[in-house]
């Protein structure tokens, strides 16, 4: 397990900036197998992403994870959670941003901070419908052009609608 | 050959077997591959196990110069017109192999993008099981292939263009 | 006379794209403008898929993933499954499955070094990286019994022990392959045509790299000294010692020298892990229906390709509710424009060869 | 020796000797080709049809014979055609100037061993061997698609460049040998003692380069690159047409390869034809000598396509443009230098 010492501290340092610079959009953090997350509101999305990557040095956006938690969500609960795992290299510090987003909300595009995150939100589109705006050319970029439905969604079918060609 | 060649007109018989022996030793893959078959295909025509022996090293880039189409990998509704063409535009006397589970059947994934088969969209003359089949059992699938052609008739196709490709 | 720019569609089938990629070039007479990739012909919606199955039963789907280095995924996978169910491998399960996955990572680069040189021209490399790494697949296909899809790390362990016949054999194997690498490197290390053909082409340097979020080999090829084995270590990684190869300027040439580096360093470890092979269980007690209390976790690893990532979530079933690949083609692939540009049109070739993609990553 | 059979019947058993001898070369070529780079990558190549391969052609054009003949609707339908028949046949046409050996004498008659000898029969050669690019660039062009017109483009430029230094080497050898015909070329170096290809060794390797590069053969064989244009000029072409293709390529490679020898390893003159110890080389008829000297030069080229990565186009260019053309240059000029001081 990655977690020693010195990530921990390096970690609850850049978690501590954050939420000092930004306490309206911190809402809670979390330290799970020494993994932290930092669930944040929808509109500073982008400024802690700009703080992170130019103050804080966090310069690789890993990856966008999308969660449909259609089941697990308590009534009237988000629809949708969107994860940013954020991490600096070569110091091996990584950290998760937690947004929860409702079913047609649209969210701002990280392209203009993190270049990488092109792809990864038009995957977050094709397989969920998240809308991503600012976002340089939002297509889907898995399934054809003409196909209907987003099928990473819960409620859609394994096999599919149609049954192919 | 099998049949007794009484009843074969004797003329026609002894250019099938010029024809086919010539189709059967020089079939030319077609250089396309999809998925983790394809990597099993190139160990094939690699130095061990080696195809050129049967004269089919020659992977023709351009489907106009191929003669058997060898679908190796998972075919999914949006490659599966490509596929299509692809096989249309190849020139007559082709043959085509479903290479792996994928494309004999959707092999593992009864998903909503994969079709369950190639066998919907072209016709398939053999299939090789595995995921991936061995290299033997490619170069097994292609021998059967060989053996298809053999007791093929071309020429009755030639002189009858109704007759369907006789098996 | 109107300028008039031809787009060239390399498209899902061409004899270079290493699989089912399809590239949109709008091209100026043979100079290249702009590069789109299209990809998608081989989604077989594997996340969808592993909704519905068990935790030991996407394992085997993950070797499918990157089918060159089908350990790599599973171990991604498994290290990624084994935090978040907090199990324990025993010390003797992580350094045989550091033998495998650097066997892996052999394997992968000489498939890499083939078609690379393949699509340069120099088509008897192909053969010769393909006959090493057969060596290299026999000692897949004793461990147990595949080439390609190789299924040999599962959660909690190994399914077979390591020997010392077998511990043999791999060293023999070993010692064969920096023969077949002096033959390639001679035929094209010092080459002109080659030299031609790579150095200065396809150039992305630290910064932008870092930008666009490469990773893995082409990353290092610019200098940039970011390797997931000594950044995050993980499998007991931090009880071997190798060096990480670095590049200079980035272009192709580089990317070229760093992973046959690799190759050697991949060789060192192996033969570490094979002396101190510590003694004990190779795997460890795993329940046979697996039942996983919620939770979430990211877990990355080291791929040939790059770094390759797996985000789990559970949630108290046997079925895992969410899992995400991270992978490293699928970025990578996205600063194939920026290399490209001004390059001719037989370089998008070369380039596209040095990134060293896979489709079946990538698609997903 | 009645002239009906002076006249009629020995032209017309040398004609098809002339058009046999290429199509045999080309058999024997093919299989060469694929045995030798499946030697060198270290694999078997075809020997399971016929005696060790040998009948591998054989299958291939009996197949490609029987294949559909696919013509696009969208290509111009004349030239489409056209181009394969140019292309082989200004091959097997210059094979008519090339001699291949000494006249024999039987009885009264003497049978010359060419069709036709022609005072600049090297010339004819060269213009012949020019024409093919015609076959390349129509074929590539009137497939009116764009992988086949990038790989007919390339090709214009890449023989016509090289057009250049090939001229220039030949013409240093007809200077020295005071004459285009290519008999007298051969009885000069009989006569003089050495071949040409030791006299002017930068005239041979120029000569060679340029050759390689003429008939689009690795590492020059960018206007077919398989990695980048698909199958380059001939992804269209299927079935016969595509057969005249792939076997025009090797009758050009015959006909180069029968050329270096005349002009620089003198033709049908057995090694060290001077020395005269060496005189029982001389019972060994000269054909077997032009044979055997061919057949090095082919394997040469097989083993060149077998070792080398493929050029990128700018640097074909600048390789033949700043190098071979200057380098030609001077070469002829120090020839001429040479022979006047002499």
């Amino acid at each position: 397990m990655p977690d020693a010492a010195s990530d921990r501290f390096e970690i609850r340092q850049a978690v501590d900036q954050l939420s000092a610079r930004f306490p309206g959009e911190v809402l809670a953090v979390a330290v799970e197998k020494g993994e932290t997350a930092v669930h944040l509101g929808k509109k500073g999305l982008i400024l802690v992403l700009r703080f992170l990557k130019e103050e804080l040095g966090f310069n690789a956006l890993e990856d966008i994870v999308v969660l449909d938690n259609l089941r697990t969500a308590a009534e009237g609960g988000p629809r949708f959670t969107v994860l940013y795992q954020v991490g600096r290299f070569p110091a091996a510090v990584r950290l998760r941003l937690a947004v929860a987003v409702g079913e047609d909300e649209i969210l701002d595009s990280a392209v203009p901070v993190y270049r990488s995150a092109d792809w990864a939100e038009r995957e977050a589109y094709d397989m969920f419908g998240l809308r991503f705006d600012g976002h340089p050319d939002l297509r889907r970029i898995y399934m054809p052009e003409d196909f209907e439905g987003h099928p990473l969604r819960k409620d859609f079918p394994l096999q599919g609608r149609d049954g192919g060609v | 050959m099998t049949e007794d060649l009484s009843k074969q007109p004797f003329l026609l018989a002894r250019a099938d077997d010029l024809i086919t022996w010539a189709q059967k030793n020089s079939l030319w893959p077609f250089g396309s591959g999809l998925a983790c078959c394809a990597i099993e295909m190139i160990a094939t025509a690699a130095a061990r196990f080696d195809i050129a022996r049967f004269g089919m090293e020659l992977f023709r880039a351009s489907p106009r110069q191929a003669d058997l189409f060898i679908v190796a990998g998972t075919v999914t509704n949006k490659m599966a017109p490509v596929i299509r063409r692809l096989w249309d535009q190849m020139p007559d006397p082709k043959w085509a192999l479903a290479m792996g589970n994928c494309a004999i059947g959707g092999g593992p994934f009864p998903t909503y993008s994969v079709l369950q088969g190639v066998d919907k969209i072209i016709p398939v003359d053999v299939y090789v099981a595995g995921c991936p089949p061995t290299p033997q059992g490619l170069i097994h699938g292609l021998m059967t292939l060989q053996e298809k052609i053999a007791r093929s008739h071309p020429t009755k196709e030639i002189l009858d263009p109704h007759a369907r490709r006789s098996l | 006379m109107a300028f008039k720019e031809i787009d060239l569609n390399m498209g899902p089938q061409h004899p270079s794209t290493h699989g089912v990629l399809r590239l949109k070039l709008a091209v100026d007479n043979e100079v290249v403008l702009r590069v789109e990739p299209v990809i998608g012909y081989l989604h077989r919606g594997m996340e969808k898929l592993w909704e519905s199955l068990t935790y030991t039963q996407v394992v085997p789907l993950t070797d499918r993933l990157d089918y060159i280095a089908s350990l790599s995924n599973n171990l991604g996978y498994v290290l990624a499954a084994e935090k978040l169910a907090g199990i324990d491998v025993p010390r003797r399960a992580r350094w045989i499955r550091i033998v495998l996955v650097e066997l892996q990572r052999l394997a992968s680069h000489l498939a890499w070094l083939g078609f690379m040189a393949n699509d340069i021209g120099a088509m008897s490399v192909l053969l010769y990286g393909f006959e090493a790494r057969e060596t290299v697949l026999d000692l897949f296909e004793e461990y147990c019994g595949a080439r390609l899809t190789i299924h040999g790390i599962r959660i909690g362990g190994v399914p077979r022990d390591i020997d010392a016949a077998f511990a043999v054999r791999v060293r023999k194997v070993l010692d064969g392959i920096p023969k077949w690498l002096g033959d390639i490197r001679a035929l094209l290390d010092e080459n002109r045509i080659w030299k031609q053909r790579t150095v200065g082409v396809g150039r992305i340097d630290a910064a932008d790299a870092v930008a666009y979020g490469l990773t893995g080999p082409s990353l290092r090829a610019s200098g940039v000294d970011w390797d997931m084995r000594k950044a995050l270590p993980y499998s007991s990684y931090d009880e071997f010692d190798f060096e990480v190869p670095l590049g200079r300027n980035g272009d192709v040439y580089d990317r070229y020298l760093v992973r046959l580096e690799e190759i050697n360093q991949s060789i060192r470890i192996v033969r570490q892990a094979l002396d101190g092979l510590p003694e004990g269980e190779f795997s460890a007690k795993v329940p046979r229906v697996l039942k996983v209390a919620p939770g979430e976790v990211f877990h990355t690893i080291e791929a040939p390709k790059g770094v390759l990532g797996f985000y789990i979530k559970s949630n108290g079933t046997d079925k895992p509710e969410r899992v995400k690949m991270k992978s490293p083609s699928f970025i990578n692939l996205q600063s194939l424009e920026h290399m490209c540009k001004g390059n001719l049109f037989s370089d998008v070739v070369g380039i596209l060869g040095s990134l060293d993609i896979v489709l079946g990553e990538i698609d997903k | 020796m009645t002239p009906f059979v002076a006249d009629v019947l020995i032209p017309a058993g040398k004609i098809v000797a002339v058009i046999l001898y290429p199509m045999v070369m080309v058999v024997v070529m093919i299989w060469l080709e694929r045995r030798v780079v499946a030697l060198i990558q270290g694999r078997l190549g075809p020997n399971r049809v016929g005696f060790q391969g040998i009948a591998q052609p054989v299958a291939d054009a009996l197949k490609l014979f029987f294949k559909e003949d696919i013509r696009q609707r969208q290509a111009d339908a004349f030239l489409f055609n056209i181009a394969p028949i140019l292309v082989m046949f200004s091959s097997l046409l210059a094979f008519c100037f090339v001699p291949l050996g000494e006249p024999i004498r039987i009885g009264t008659y003497t049978l010359t061993l060419w069709i036709a000898e022609s005072p600049v029969g090297l010339l004819i050669i060269l213009g012949l061997s020019s024409v093919s690019v015609f076959g390349v660039i129509f074929g590539g062009w009137a497939s009116n698609s764009k992988y086949p017109l990038m790989g007919a483009l390339r090709s214009v430029v890449q023989v016509l460049s090289y057009e250049i230094p090939l001229g220039l080497t030949v013409l240093t050898v007809a200077f020295v040998a005071r004459s285009m015909d290519l008999v007298e070329i051969v009885r000069r170096q009989e006569s003089a003692g050495v071949w040409y290809g030791f006299l002017m060794p930068v005239s041979f390797v120029v000569f060679w380069i340029s050759a390689v590069a003429e008939t689009n053969r690795a590492p020059f064989d960018l206007p077919e690159a398989e990695s980048e244009l698909v199958a380059g000029y001939h992804t269209e072409y299927s079935g016969m047409k595509f057969a005249f293709f792939y076997m025009a390529e090797y009758a050009h490679m015959v006909l180069v390869s029968s050329l270096v020898v005349l002009l620089f390893f003198g033709g049908w003159l057995p090694p060290l034809g001077g020395v005269k110890a060496l005189a029982f080389l001389h019972a060994v008829p000269g054909f077997v000598w032009y044979l055997v000297k061919i057949m090095f030069f082919l394997y040469l080229y097989v083993w060149i396509r077998a070792t080398f990565p493929r050029y990128r186009f700018d640097s074909l260019i600048r390789l033949v443009w700043k190098w071979l053309i200057p380098l030609s240059l001077l070469n002829f000029l120090a020839i001429a230098l040479v022979r006047f001081l002499l």
